[in-house]
């Protein structure tokens, strides 16, 4: 399949899984809401509408490259490669997740495909330093990416990690998404610049701006960033627009949203933007989308069959694991 | 406006309406954290503030806690009565430093000349699956370090009286309100906490525990959400014939010890009950109180029911095993009255 | 090289000797963090190191506490084992979050498929003025939150076992070394902590606490630079006929509960001896296991010496009111033995 | 006396202070340093060599403007005006102290001249915007000044505070020393960029560097940014080059300069320029210059006799202040 392709059906499968656990998170919470209910509890932050970063970005990434994602991580999980069927049952809170039901959405870990998460809100940057660090140190030309939205960049990690990253001209790319929101907060009022990416000044490293949530631009610019951290030549700081389809979380009510944003970001759909730009280029055939949604489905549908069919684990479970045998 | 007889409120309800009545009264009052505006707090506890008061002052902030927790440092010296929240006390440690070297040093540090009237309020505990980062209690933790007074509420009355006392306090005092005692809705709550709440305002002084339950078989020395669990246990122990005291400590600093001591002295017995982690914390604290003081009145061991020393784990089966439940509760003072 | 047979070390020496031991002997293993390098380390921790295995592997940063330290959970997820030091203590608040969130729980949270390989050292403690925001101890801190193991070396023999245990450990050990016990030159350090070292590498596990005098009367259980202030308190009273056990903990996590109980169950008593603030940490947490599991063998009511819950003052007769001295220790003994 | 004159009598009293207590630090810790004893015990961390960064901001401020400052503080309280025997007395440990010998030399606290700092670095910044924040909030037309040195610059601090005190235009200024070294770590190996003054670019604010350590280049600097902050402009970052004539702590070996170094420091004395300067500008004379070191030694002088007159604290002081009572 063609590379562009293979970025749509990516995203196409993301947005599926959203979709998919937008109405699973429901299950169970009906009629009266309960976070705490269901057949998937806690909080919930869905990514759809934010795939272009995260597939922009991740193609251009091994296997054992290096992926510090935050509390919505999703969409990152998915185009890094993480399995399917394990992070939701991770999700689901089962015996056969990542975790094996002790991390949930929040904390998704695959030391296979070399993804982590947290979420503590800027929380990734320092480790990808760590783990590019680990890169040179050890004389591998893997790279280290750390997502995080523009609410993070306010951090003081934000700061300390990318001088830390300039300083050793370590191996790796920060990437923000902006997705106008941290929660309730629109960006104007929690951060003093326009463009994060021009913050890249303050550690003479090339900062890029992208803007429109277009997948093809994202994978343009990452590429160049990544290649640059393979090849030694130390960190970036990518800033991508994008938008939150969904509420911050599930349940938001977004009462803080001015009137039409949230239609505006839906009419400006990047995955039904991109479709129809890949048709006009003859890349992709209704026919071939139609094959491609109803593999998407099946990945997700199998995925959760499968977290489904997985046992809860057992209580005493919940006392193993806070530190590793010898 | 007359008070009704019987005003329930939710927690949350309590606690904005006691910061509502603190900034009407004080111009000085402001309040500022992540989503406390437009939001009213993610869990309610500044709803209707933005709304009465204005950006000017409810402010919201970008995902800077050290910078705006250590904003009412300065601004505390400077006049202001900040009332800072944290959203999840999880967080506390991206803001650590500004809190505990300073907020809560420069007093002692200054030999008294400074003065940090800052209330830094934050959400706690678990049982809704929000895994490692969002469920924990950890005020054992800032009730270690000297200078910060330490707040739990249990119930809506205790909440508000509580939060106009810290706010009038010219020290700076950790409030922790424990998310499944708020009435929030969308989360479950604990409807012994949804009690009645006067409307004028009243403060309960810092530093006085309450004996929610007499008894006299056994002493519950608990603290926030385990308050109410405690009580049903008590009820359930009843019915048993065994008389169970409970003793909300309502804060952990400063410490009511001779209510502590008092009540088992009387008991003979205590079953310390915490939802932060087992060691080096409360349940520790009190027990060596005990140990320390009310030594020959113990007739049996002391007992501690905490989330033993594991992260909270996100999937419901693994998160009930490690909270304190009202089950473990009953059956651990069944055993320790038998 | 032949080890001598009585090769005293200081135990800034005896660290540093057991890094630069590991580092020899596994390629993974990088230390850094502020003036490791050509300084050595404020406190002699590193020192040397620079000199034989260069800037790749020892690694001067800028104070970035959060990112250096956050640093070591990326890297040790990658491969390295890294040996980080915190210059103080008392700094843990800027880099709190990346400690205890996420080094401490990435095992736990990940249902153990991520393992953290960390060492994070940093110095402690007080005696020489340096005030409330250097002269701190705050293990109880990090004992409380699960997920990392907690180490206090008492004299270069431990440092060094424990160190080199530490380093060849799968979980992050917080390592903290007592200033006044490094033998530093420059600082007033207790000649009991400088004792026998072997050259060759050797490990203490991490969990054992050691009984460093046997004794039948009372039981001191302490830690770090408590550990030979209990000691000169022990023999001042062996003069008087009183028979003093000093258990030295070593380790607060894992806690060996057993030799604790062990001992007060032959002793009767048990004085528990910290210079971490009294309140909520070690003191209580060791009381409570006593009260839990050897109530009936106490015949007088526990003790507890720490600091008294206040900040560290700056001026020495401030200062040595508040952290436990050797004559409050004796005192306190005489008073429980009489 | 001139304002000029002034800047050199209080450069030149903080000199003659910290030569002094560079020589009372010895004081019972020979022949073996002991930092333990003697009449001044704990870290020292001087300010000689750096008097023109305190004095040619400070110029500007009022005793209602707040200062916080760091570890090595008594540049910037002299020239804030703090009571030279309180602060004496309390680097003694003394009773009379400003903080009744709880504080000691880096925890420098006085109401009056709004003045504090604290021995944790990078901890100013979000107090100095607190400050600014209440000054908005009360209508008062007052400035708040953060100093910190150059290896401040790199803590998630002061990223924050920049970015706060930007977006709501807070009447701060930060000011960054930059002499070189934080401890042994040259600025070079801690800081991806060579003037933090650029970093203000990453909140819109203005920043300014200053070189040559300079009285009158700050003081002109200083003014521009203290006017903007006061007048409702917001926050401007001056970055000022300056340099460490003691060591970074007294007894610090300083085996990490490189050769020369510090000669050229020594060399370079802003103080010795300034007298220089104004001798040639007629401002002053050989014969007032006696006067003023008379005066300042005078005033030094009476500040140690204060302190070491002043008795010890008693200690059952130690268990109070902890908390305020109402
Ligand atoms: C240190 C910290 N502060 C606050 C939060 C609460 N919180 C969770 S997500 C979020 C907003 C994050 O915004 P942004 O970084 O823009 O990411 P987005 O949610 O828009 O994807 C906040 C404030 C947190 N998890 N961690
Ligand atoms: C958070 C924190 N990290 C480390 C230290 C230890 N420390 C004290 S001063 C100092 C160097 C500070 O350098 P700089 O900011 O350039 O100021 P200078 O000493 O040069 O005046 C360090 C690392 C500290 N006090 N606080
Ligand atoms: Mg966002
Ligand atoms: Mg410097």
């Amino acid at each position: 399949m063609d590379n562009d392709v293979m970025m749509y059906r990516t995203m196409c499968l993301i947005r599926r899984y959203e979709d998919c656990m937008a109405e699973i998170y429901t299950e169970g919470k009906t009629p009266l809401f309960s976070i705490a209910a269901g057949t998937v509890p806690g909080e919930m932050h869905l990514a759809a509408g934010q795939e272009p970063v995260a597939v922009g970005v991740i193609r251009h990434l091994r296997s054992d490259d290096a992926v510090t994602a935050p509390h919505r991580p999703h969409h990152f999980a998915i185009a890094k490669g993480v399995d399917l069927g394990r992070m939701t049952a991770e999700i689901f809170g089962r015996r056969t997740g990542l975790s094996q039901g002790k991390g949930g959405h929040m904390h998704l870990f695959d030391p296979q495909t070399h993804f982590s998460c947290s979420g503590i809100v800027g929380a990734g940057f320092p480790p990808a330093v760590g783990a590019a660090l680990a890169f040179m140190k050890q004389g591998r030309d893997n790279v280290a990416v750390a997502f995080a939205g523009e609410g993070a960049a306010n951090q003081g990690t934000f700061h300390e990690s990318l001088n830390l990253a300039a300083l050793w001209k370590a191996p790796v790319v920060f990437v923000i998404e902006d997705n106008h929101y941290a929660i309730s907060v629109p960006k104007a009022q929690s951060t003093a610049i326009s463009h994060n990416s021009e913050r890249a000044q303050a550690y003479s490293i090339p900062g890029v701006y992208v803007s429109g949530n277009d997948v093809l631009a994202i994978s343009e610019a990452a590429q160049e960033a990544v290649t640059r951290a393979r090849q030694g030549h130390g960190p970036t700081l990518l800033e991508v627009e994008t938008t939150r389809l969904y509420g911050h979380f599930q349940g938001d009510a977004e009462a803080y949203l001015n009137a039409g944003e949230k239609e505006s970001w839906r009419q400006w759909d990047p995955i039904r933007r991109f479709r129809a730009e890949l048709m006009d280029r003859q890349m992709l055939s209704e026919e071939q989308d139609e094959r491609i949604q109803a593999a998407v489905n099946q990945q997700v549908d199998d995925a959760v069959r499968f977290a489904r069919e997985s046992h809860e684990p057992e209580a005493d479970e919940a006392l193993r694991d806070v530190f590793a045998e010898a | 406006m007359a008070t009704m007889p019987m005003r329930k409120l939710t927690m949350a309800r309590a606690i904005s309406e006691a910061i509502g009545q603190e900034m009407a009264r004080d111009s000085n009052v402001l309040v500022w954290g992540e989503d406390v505006g437009i939001y009213g707090g993610i869990f309610g506890a500044t709803q209707g503030l933005f709304e009465r008061f204005g950006p000017e002052r409810v402010v919201d902030t970008p995902i800077s806690e050290s910078a705006f927790i250590g904003a009412a440092i300065g601004a505390s010296q400077e006049g202001l009565r900040p009332v800072v929240e944290l959203m999840f006390v999880d967080f506390f440690g991206v803001a650590m430093d500004q809190i505990y070297n300073h907020l809560a040093k420069n007093h002692y540090m200054s030999g008294g000349s400074v003065r940090h009237p800052v209330v830094l309020m934050t959400a706690i505990g678990g049982g809704y699956s929000d895994a490692a980062q969002h469920s924990q209690s950890l005020y054992g933790l800032f009730a270690h370090v000297p200078g910060l007074k330490v707040v739990v509420p249990s119930n809506a009355y205790d909440a508000k009286g509580l939060m106009t006392a810290a706010i009038r306090d010219d020290n700076p005092v950790m409030y922790f309100f424990h998310k499944g005692l708020l009435g929030l809705g969308w989360m479950p709550s604990d409807d012994l906490a949804e009690v009645h709440v006067p409307e004028d305002p009243y403060t309960i002084p810092l530093g006085q525990a309450q004996v929610v339950l007499e008894g006299k078989d056994v002493s519950v020395i608990t603290i926030g959400a385990m308050v109410p669990k405690a009580v049903r246990a008590a009820r359930t122990l009843a019915q048993e014939g065994v008389s169970v005291e409970v003793v909300d400590l309502r804060t952990l600093v400063p410490l009511d010890r001779d209510r502590v001591i008092h009540s088992v002295k009387k008991t003979h017995g205590a079953l310390i009950v915490d939802e932060d982690y087992r060691s080096f914390g409360m349940t520790g604290e009190i027990a060596a109180v005990v140990a320390e003081e009310a030594l020959d009145y113990l007739d049996r061991p002391i007992r501690r029911l905490a989330v033993p020393d594991v992260p909270i784990p996100y999937s419901p089966v693994l998160e009930q095993a490690v909270i304190p439940s009202v089950e473990k509760i009953t059956e651990t003072l069944r055993q320790m009255t038998q």
